[in-house]
C-alpha cells in the first residue's frame, strides 16, 4: 500500500532523462533543456529514461548497448527519429519533436506506476574476465599486481609522467561516444596519470554536423546577409550553451539557448556578455588549450581567428565589404580567447545582420562561403578531432574538457539541417531574446 | 545518584572507546587497502580523542579530531601514491621480521603494562575549577615568548624543508634529473631497486624477481 | 576509567605501534606504526595530567609537543619519500636505507 | 532531563529535516528565479524526487569498497548532524555546549573532507575517483581559512564556546565588527558542501563525480546529507557572525532560524550565479588570496577585541 | 551530558542514513555485471580505477600539515588573547609573519600549482 503511494508520488517528479545522441540528435538536447518537466542528466545512473535521439551508426551500437545496461532498474527507453532495436520490449518511436517531452513524461509515469515493465539488460551477465574462484585467494588475482582481481587487471604503470618526474600509475580507458561533454559521437582513448591527460587518441570522429540551409544556398546564389549572419550567430550560441552547462553555469546556458531560439536582428548580446564576465567565466573557469598557428589553420573559423589568424572569406565578399566588415581577432589562442572571439563574432554577426536587413544587402560571391565552422570554398571544412591528440596531453581533466567544448571540430554534413522543428520556437515561452 | 550514573556511563564509554581504539589500531596492519588502513588509524585517534575529552582535556581531545583528520587524509593520499596495489585488490602481506616485531610489540606492552600496574603515581586529579584551555593558553604565552617563537620557527623550517624536498622545482633540480625508468616490465619492481634478501618470514612475500 | 586502565590502553596502543613499525616493509606503513606509538604516548600524557598532575599545564603542553613532533615527522617523512621516489622509484624501507651513502 | 537532553536533540533533528527540505525548496526557487525552468509544484518537487530515488535500485560497481561506499553518505549525514549539535538555539537550548565547540566545528570540517574523499574513492570508478581527489585539494585548502576566521570570532568572546561567542555579540554583531569574516566563511560553506562554484567533487565535467556511480537510496542519502550540511553550516555562520539567537521580540530559536534562512539564501544564490572554479586556480586562490585575507581579518578582530 | 546528547544525535543520523539505504535495498537483486561496468559514456576501461594515483598537489598537503600544527597553538592563544593584551598581539603578529613567509616561499616555488 505504502509502496504504491510512493510510486505514485515518484511519477510526479521531473523526468530524469539520459540522452544518447545519434546523428543530428543534438537539437533534441536544446529542445529538452528548456522543458520544465524534463531533467537532462549526465550519468545513466541518474536516469530513469534512456532517450536515443537520432540514428546511431552501426559502429556505435555496442557502446549504446553498454550505456543501455548501465541504467539502474527500473528504466525504459524511448527512440526519437531512430528505429528501435527489434528485440526490445515495449519501446516507442517518436518522430515529432513536439511530442517528445510528453512522451518522456508518459514513459516515466507508466514506469513508476507499474503500467510499463522495466527494460531488460541486453548484454550477458558476465564479468569482463572470468575470475571467481581463481587465483591465490579466490579473488582472481595473482601475486601482488597480477591476474584479474574481480574481473579486471589492475592499473599499471605504462609510461613516464610528463610533468614532475614522479612516475606513478596511469589509467587507460576509452571515453565516449555518448559522453555528454564530447561533441556528439566522438570517442577517444585516453591515458591519465592523476587527473592529467597523458595521451589522447581520438578513436571515433564526431558525427558530421548539419549546417543551416542558408549556407548551402549561399554557395549557389546570393542570399540575404541578414539571414546568413543570424544563422551563424545561432550556431555559435548553441556551442556556448553546451560549454556553459559544462562550466556549471546552468542558468546562463539556458539564457544563451533562449537567445538562440528567439534570435532576430533586434537581439543583443550585451546582457549575456556582461553576465559572463561579471561572474568570472573568463577568469575562474578551466582554460588552457592554446592552439599553435598550424593547428589553428587546420581547424579554421573562429578558433583560428582566436589564435590571431585573420582569415575570413567574408572579407572577400563585396556585400560584406559594403557593410564595413573586417575580421575580428584575438591573439592568445586559448580556451578563454576562443570564447571571447565567439562572443565578438556573435556581436559582429548581429550587427551585420541589422545593417544588412536595413539596406537589404545580399552576398555577392558564390562558390565559397565562410561557415561558422570555417571557410568552405573547394572542400567542406573537414573533421578536425584528430587535433585533440596533440592539443590535450599535458592538460588536467577540467582544462581538457573545457578545451574540447571550446573547439568546434566536427566536419560539415553534406545535407543541411532538416526542416527546423517548429517546437524549438514554441519552447521559448515568450522569450524574444531581447531582454537577456 | 546523578554523579554515580554519570560515572558508570563514563566507564562504559571508556570501555567501548578503548576497545575501538585497540581494534582499529590493530586493523591498520591487517587490512589490504591503504585507504582503509589510514582511516582505521584515524578512528583509533578519534577514539583516543574522545577519551581525552572524557578526561576533561576538552581542547586536546577535539584538536585531535581535526589534526588527525587532516593528517590521515594526507597519509591516505601518500599511501595510495606510493604503494603498489593500494586498494588491496589482491590480498597481500608486506611484512618482514614478523616474529621479532610481534615479540617486540608484546614485550613493549608487557613492560609498559607492568609499569602501569605496579608503579604508584601520585593521586592529584585536576582541580575542579580549572579551565584547561585557559591554563594552556596562559602557559604558552607565559613569561617569555619562547614556546611560540620556537614552535613558529621549527614549523617554518619544516615548511621550507618539505617544499625543498618535495617540489620538483626545488633545489634537487628539475623533474627529469635523477628520475629512473619505470619497471623493467609492467608490474615488476622498479628498475634500479636494490635486491633484498628473502629473510622475511611473514608468509606470502610480495616481491617477484623476474629474471 | 582509572589511571591504570588508561595506561594499559596506552601500553596496548604502543605495543601495536611497535609491532607495526618493526614489521612493515613500506616506509609509509612504518610511519603508521610510529603514529600509533605517539597516539599511546599522548594518551598517557593526558592521563597523567588528569589524574596525577594536579592540572599543571605542562601536561597538556607535552601532548601538543608530541603532536607537533608527529606532524613534523609526517611532513618530513613524506617529503623524503617523494624525493627518494623521484631518485630511486622505490618506497621500501630497504631502499631508503640504501640512500644513506 | 527533558530540557537538557531531549529538547535540544529534538530541535537538532527537527532542524535537520526541515532545513534539508528548505534547502531543496529554496534551491528550486532560486533556480526558477534565475530562469531555469521548474515543473509545477516546487513545494512537492523535493518529495517526488525523494520518492523516485527510493524506488530506483541502487547501483553497484564491479569491485567497490562496499562498506566505505555505503557508510560514506551516512557518515556525511552524521557529520552534518554533529555540526548542528553545536549550534545554540537560545541561551540554554543547545545540544552540545562544549567549552571548545568552535574547535569541534573545525573538526567537522576536516572530517567532511575524509568522508567525501572516501565516497569518491570507494566506488572504484574513474570519474568518482577524480572527483574525490579534487575535493581533497579544496578541502585541505579551505580548512585553514575557516579556522582563522573562527578564531577571529573567538577573540572578543575570550572563549571557544559558541554560546559565549553569541553572548559577546550582544552589542554589535560580528558581521559588522569583523566585516571580512562572513564573506570568507561563506566560501568555506560552499566548499564544505561542494556547492556551486566549489563543486569540485560532484562536478558536471565528471558526470557527477563522486556521485556519478550511485543511484537510488544511497544517492538520496548523499543528497540529503549535502543539504543537511548546508543547514548545519548556515547555523554555525548565523551563530558566529549574525548574533545567533539574539534579537528583539521574537524567541531565540525563531531568530536564529531566520538568520539561517538568510545565510542559506545567499549560499544558494551564489551557488547558482558563479561558474565552477578550475581546481588548480581554486587552490591558488585559497592559499594566495583568501588565506592572507583571513590573516587580515584576524588582525582586525584582534585589534577590535583589544580596543 | 553534552557528550551524551552529541552521541545520541550522531547515532540517530548515522542510523537514519544507513537504514534509509538498507531498507529499500534489502530485496533488490545484485546488479548484473553489465550494469556494474563503470560509466565512461559507452567506453570501457583497461583496468580497475584504483591505482597509484598521482596526486598533483602533494607538496601543498605537506605544507598544510606544518601549517595546521600552528593552528594547534592558536586556539588556546585566542582564549587568553584579551587577558594578555598587547603581548598576545605581538606574538600573533610574529606568528602570522612566519606563516606568511612560509606561504610566500611556497608560492614562489610553485607549490600551489599542479605538479
Amino acid at each position: 500500500m505504502a509502496v504504491s503511494w510512493l510510486h505514485k508520488f515518484a511519477a510526479r517528479g521531473r523526468v530524469p532523462v539520459f540522452p544518447v545522441l545519434g546523428k543530428q540528435g543534438d537539437g533534441v538536447l536544446r529542445h529538452l533543456a528548456l522543458s520544465p518537466r524534463i531533467e537532462l542528466v549526465d550519468s545513466p545512473r541518474h536516469a530513469s529514461v534512456l532517450l536515443v535521439a537520432g540514428e546511431v551508426p552501426a559502429d556505435r551500437c555496442e557502446p549504446l548497448r553498454r550505456v543501455h545496461d548501465q541504467l539502474p532498474y527500473p528504466f525504459t527507453t524511448l527512440w526519437f527519429r531512430s528505429e528501435p532495436w527489434p528485440h526490445l520490449e515495449r519501446v516507442a518511436r517518436i518522430d515529432d519533436l513536439d511530442d517528445l517531452p510528453g512522451a518522456l513524461v508518459t514513459a516515466h509515469r507508466e514506469l513508476m506506476e507499474g503500467r510499463r515493465g522495466s527494460a531488460h539488460r541486453l548484454l550477458p551477465d558476465e564479468p569482463p574476465n572470468p575470475w571467481e574462484g581463481e587465483g591465490d585467494f579466490g579473488q582472481g588475482g595473482e601475486g601482488m599486481m597480477g591476474g584479474v582481481p574481480y574481473g579486471r587487471p589492475m592499473a599499471m604503470n605504462m609510461e613516464d609522467d610528463i610533468r614532475d618526474g614522479l612516475t606513478l600509475d596511469s589509467l587507460t580507458f576509452r571515453l565516449g561516444p555518448f559522453f555528454f561533454a564530447f561533441p556528439p559521437g566522438m570517442a577517444a582513448e585516453i591515458t591519465l596519470q592523476g587527473d592529467l591527460v597523458q595521451t589522447w587518441k581520438t578513436q571515433l570522429a564526431p558525427y558530421p554536423q548539419p549546417l543551416d540551409e542558408v549556407f548551402f544556398d549561399a554557395r549557389q546564389r546570393p542570399v540575404p546577409i541578414a539571414e546568413v549572419e543570424l544563422a551563424r550567430a545561432r550556431h555559435h550560441l548553441h556551442q556556448l550553451f553546451h560549454a556553459l552547462h559544462l562550466a556549471g553555469l546552468e542558468n546562463v546556458s539556458l539564457r544563451t539557448l533562449r537567445l538562440a531560439h528567439g534570435l532576430s536582428t533586434s537581439s543583443t548580446l550585451d546582457g549575456l556578455r556582461r553576465a559572463l564576465s561579471r561572474r568570472g567565466f573568463f577568469r575562474l573557469t578551466a582554460g588552457g588549450g592554446v592552439l599553435g598557428p598550424e593547428q589553428a589553420r587546420m581547424i579554421g573559423g573562429p578558433a583560428a581567428r582566436a589564435a590571431g589568424l585573420d582569415d575570413d572569406l567574408r572579407a572577400e565578399d563585396a556585400g560584406y565589404r559594403r557593410l564595413g566588415f573586417s575580421p575580428v581577432c584575438q591573439t592568445a589562442g586559448d580556451t578563454h580567447a576562443r570564447w571571447r572571439q565567439l562572443l565578438d563574432e556573435i556581436d559582429q554577426s548581429l550587427h551585420l545582420a541589422r545593417l544588412a536587413e536595413r539596406d537589404r544587402v545580399h552576398t555577392e560571391r558564390t562558390g565559397s562561403v565562410e561557415t561558422p565552422r570555417g571557410p568552405w570554398s573547394a572542400r567542406r571544412p573537414a573533421d578536425a578531432s584528430a587535433l585533440f591528440d596533440e592539443l590535450l596531453p599535458g592538460l588536467e581533466w577540467g582544462d581538457a574538457l573545457a578545451t574540447v567544448a571550446s573547439l568546434d571540430v566536427a566536419g560539415l554534413a553534406d545535407q543541411p539541417v532538416g526542416t527546423r522543428p517548429s517546437g524549438e520556437s514554441r519552447a521559448v515561452r515568450g522569450g524574444t531574446g531581447n531582454d537577456v | 545518584m546523578e554523579s554515580m550514573n554519570h560515572g558508570l556511563g563514563v566507564d562504559i564509554a571508556f570501555l567501548l572507546l578503548a576497545t575501538l581504539a585497540v581494534v582499529t589500531g590493530w586493523r591498520v596492519f591487517r587490512t589490504d587497502s591503504m585507504v582503509r588502513a589510514s582511516f582505521f588509524l584515524l578512528v583509533s585517534f578519534i577514539a583516543v580523542g574522545v577519551i581525552m575529552i572524557l578526561l576533561a582535556a576538552e581542547y586536546l581531545g577535539v584538536a585531535m579530531f581535526f589534526m588527525m583528520a587532516v593528517e590521515m587524509t594526507v597519509m591516505a593520499l601518500f599511501m595510495v601514491m606510493f604503494m603498489m596495489n593500494p586498494a588491496g585488490l589482491n590480498p597481500m602481506n608486506m611484512v618482514h621480521q614478523e616474529r621479532i616485531a610481534i615479540g617486540a610489540g608484546v614485550a613493549g606492552f608487557l613492560i609498559l603494562g607492568a609499569m602501569a600496574l605496579l608503579a604508584t603515581f601520585p593521586d592529584q586529579p585536576v582541580p575542579a575549577g580549572l579551565e584547561p584551555v585557559r591554563s594552556l593558553g596562559n602557559e604558552m604565552l607565559g613569561e617569555s615568548m619562547l614556546i611560540f617563537e620556537s614552535a613558529g620557527l621549527v614549523l617554518l623550517t619544516t615548511m621550507i624543508g618539505v617544499v625543498v624536498l618535495s617540489s620538483h622545482r626545488g633545489r634537487y633540480g628539475a623533474a627529469a634529473e635523477g628520475s629512473m625508468p619505470p619497471g623493467l616490465e609492467p608490474g615488476g619492481d622498479p628498475a634500479g631497486k636494490p635486491e633484498e634478501d628473502e629473510a622475511g618470514e611473514g608468509g606470502h612475500h610480495h616481491h617477484h624477481h623476474h629474471h | 576509567m582509572t589511571l591504570t586502565t588508561l595506561l594499559l590502553l596506552a601500553a596496548a596502543l604502543i605495543g601495536i605501534g611497535i609491532y607495526g613499525a618493526l614489521s612493515q616493509q613500506s616506509f609509509v606503513m612504518l610511519m603508521m606504526g610510529l603514529e600509533l606509538i605517539l597516539n599511546g604516548v599522548m594518551l598517557a600524557a593526558v592521563a597523567f595530567w588528569a589524574f596525577s598532575g594536579a592540572g599543571v599545564p605542562e601536561g597538556q603542553l607535552l601532548t601538543i609537543i608530541v603532536m607537533a613532533v608527529m606532524a613534523i615527522e609526517m611532513a618530513m617523512g613524506f617529503a623524503l619519500v617523494v624525493a627518494a621516489f623521484r631518485g630511486k622509484q622505490a618506497d621500501m624501507t630497504e631502499s631508503l636505507t640504501g640512500l644513506k651513502h | 532531563m527533558f530540557s537538557e537532553l531531549f529538547l535540544p536533540v529534538l530541535m537538532v533533528i527537527f532542524m535537520l529535516v526541515v532545513g534539508g527540505y528548505a534547502v531543496a525548496v529554496l534551491d528550486r526557487l532560486v533556480a526558477s528565479a534565475l530562469g531555469v525552468p521548474q515543473a509545477g509544484g516546487i513545494w512537492l518537487a523535493p518529495m517526488a524526487r525523494g520518492a523516485w530515488l527510493l524506488t530506483q535500485h541502487a547501483n553497484a560497481t564491479e569491485a567497490p569498497d562496499w562498506r566505505a561506499w555505503r557508510l560514506a553518505p551516512a557518515l556525511y549525514l552524521a557529520l552534518a548532524a554533529g555540526g548542528l549539535a553545536v549550534v545554540p538555539w537560545s541561551a540554554s537550548l543547545v545540544a552540545t555546549d562544549l567549552v571548545t565547540s568552535v574547535v569541534l566545528w573545525g573538526s567537522v570540517e576536516a572530517l567532511a573532507t575524509v568522508v567525501i574523499f572516501l565516497h569518491g574513492w570507494s566506488a572504484n570508478s574513474l570519474l568518482a575517483l577524480i572527483g574525490g581527489y579534487r575535493y581533497v585539494a579544496l578541502g585541505l585548502s579551505y580548512i585553514l581559512i575557516s579556522m582563522f576566521v573562527l578564531i577571529g570570532v573567538a577573540l572578543p568572546a575570550e572563549s571557544l564556546q559558541f554560546t559565549q561567542v553569541v553572548a559577546s555579540q550582544e552589542g554589535l554583531w560580528n558581521v559588522i565588527r569583523q566585516p571580512l569574516g562572513l564573506p570568507l566563511f561563506l566560501i568555506v560553506g560552499l566548499g564544505m558542501t561542494f556547492w556551486g562554484p566549489l563543486n569540485l567533487a560532484d562536478s558536471t565535467d565528471l558526470a557527477g563525480g563522486t556521485a556519478s556511480e550511485i543511484s537510488g537510496p544511497p544517492r538520496l542519502v548523499w543528497d540529503m546529507a549535502r543539504a543537511a550540511m548546508l543547514v548545519a553550516f548556515s547555523g554555525v555562520a548565523a551563530t558566529a557572525f549574525l548574533g545567533g539567537w539574539l534579537g528583539p521580540w521574537l524567541p531565540g530559536p525563531l531568530w536564529i532560524s531566520l538568520k539561517m534562512l538568510a545565510v542559506l539564501s545567499v549560499l544558494l544564490l551564489l551557488g547558482r550565479l558563479l561558474p565552477r572554479l578550475a581546481p588548480e586556480r581554486c587552490v591558488t586562490l585559497m592559499w594566495v588570496v583568501l588565506l592572507p585575507l583571513s590573516f587580515i581579518d584576524l588582525v582586525w578582530a584582534g585589534i577590535g577585541a583589544l580596543l | 551530558m553534552e557528550l551524551f546528547a552529541l552521541l545520541i544525535i550522531l547515532i540517530l543520523a548515522l542510523g537514519a542514513g544507513l537504514l534509509m539505504q538498507w531498507l529499500p535495498m534489502r530485496h533488490q537483486p545484485r546488479p548484473s555485471w553489465s550494469q556494474r561496468a563503470p560509466f565512461l559514456g559507452g567506453g570501457t576501461p583497461d583496468s580497475h580505477a584504483w591505482n597509484r594515483y598521482h596526486v598533483r598537489y602533494y607538496s601543498m598537503t605537506l605544507l598544510l600539515i606544518a601549517f595546521e600544527m600552528e593552528m594547534m597553538f592558536m586556539y588556546p592563544w585566542a582564549v587568553v588573547f584579551v587577558e594578555k593584551g598587547m603581548k598576545a598581539m605581538m606574538e600573533m603578529g610574529m606568528f602570522l609573519a612566519i606563516l606568511s613567509v612560509g606561504i610566500v616561499y611556497a608560492w614562489r616555488e610553485g607549490v600551489f600549482k599542479w605538479q
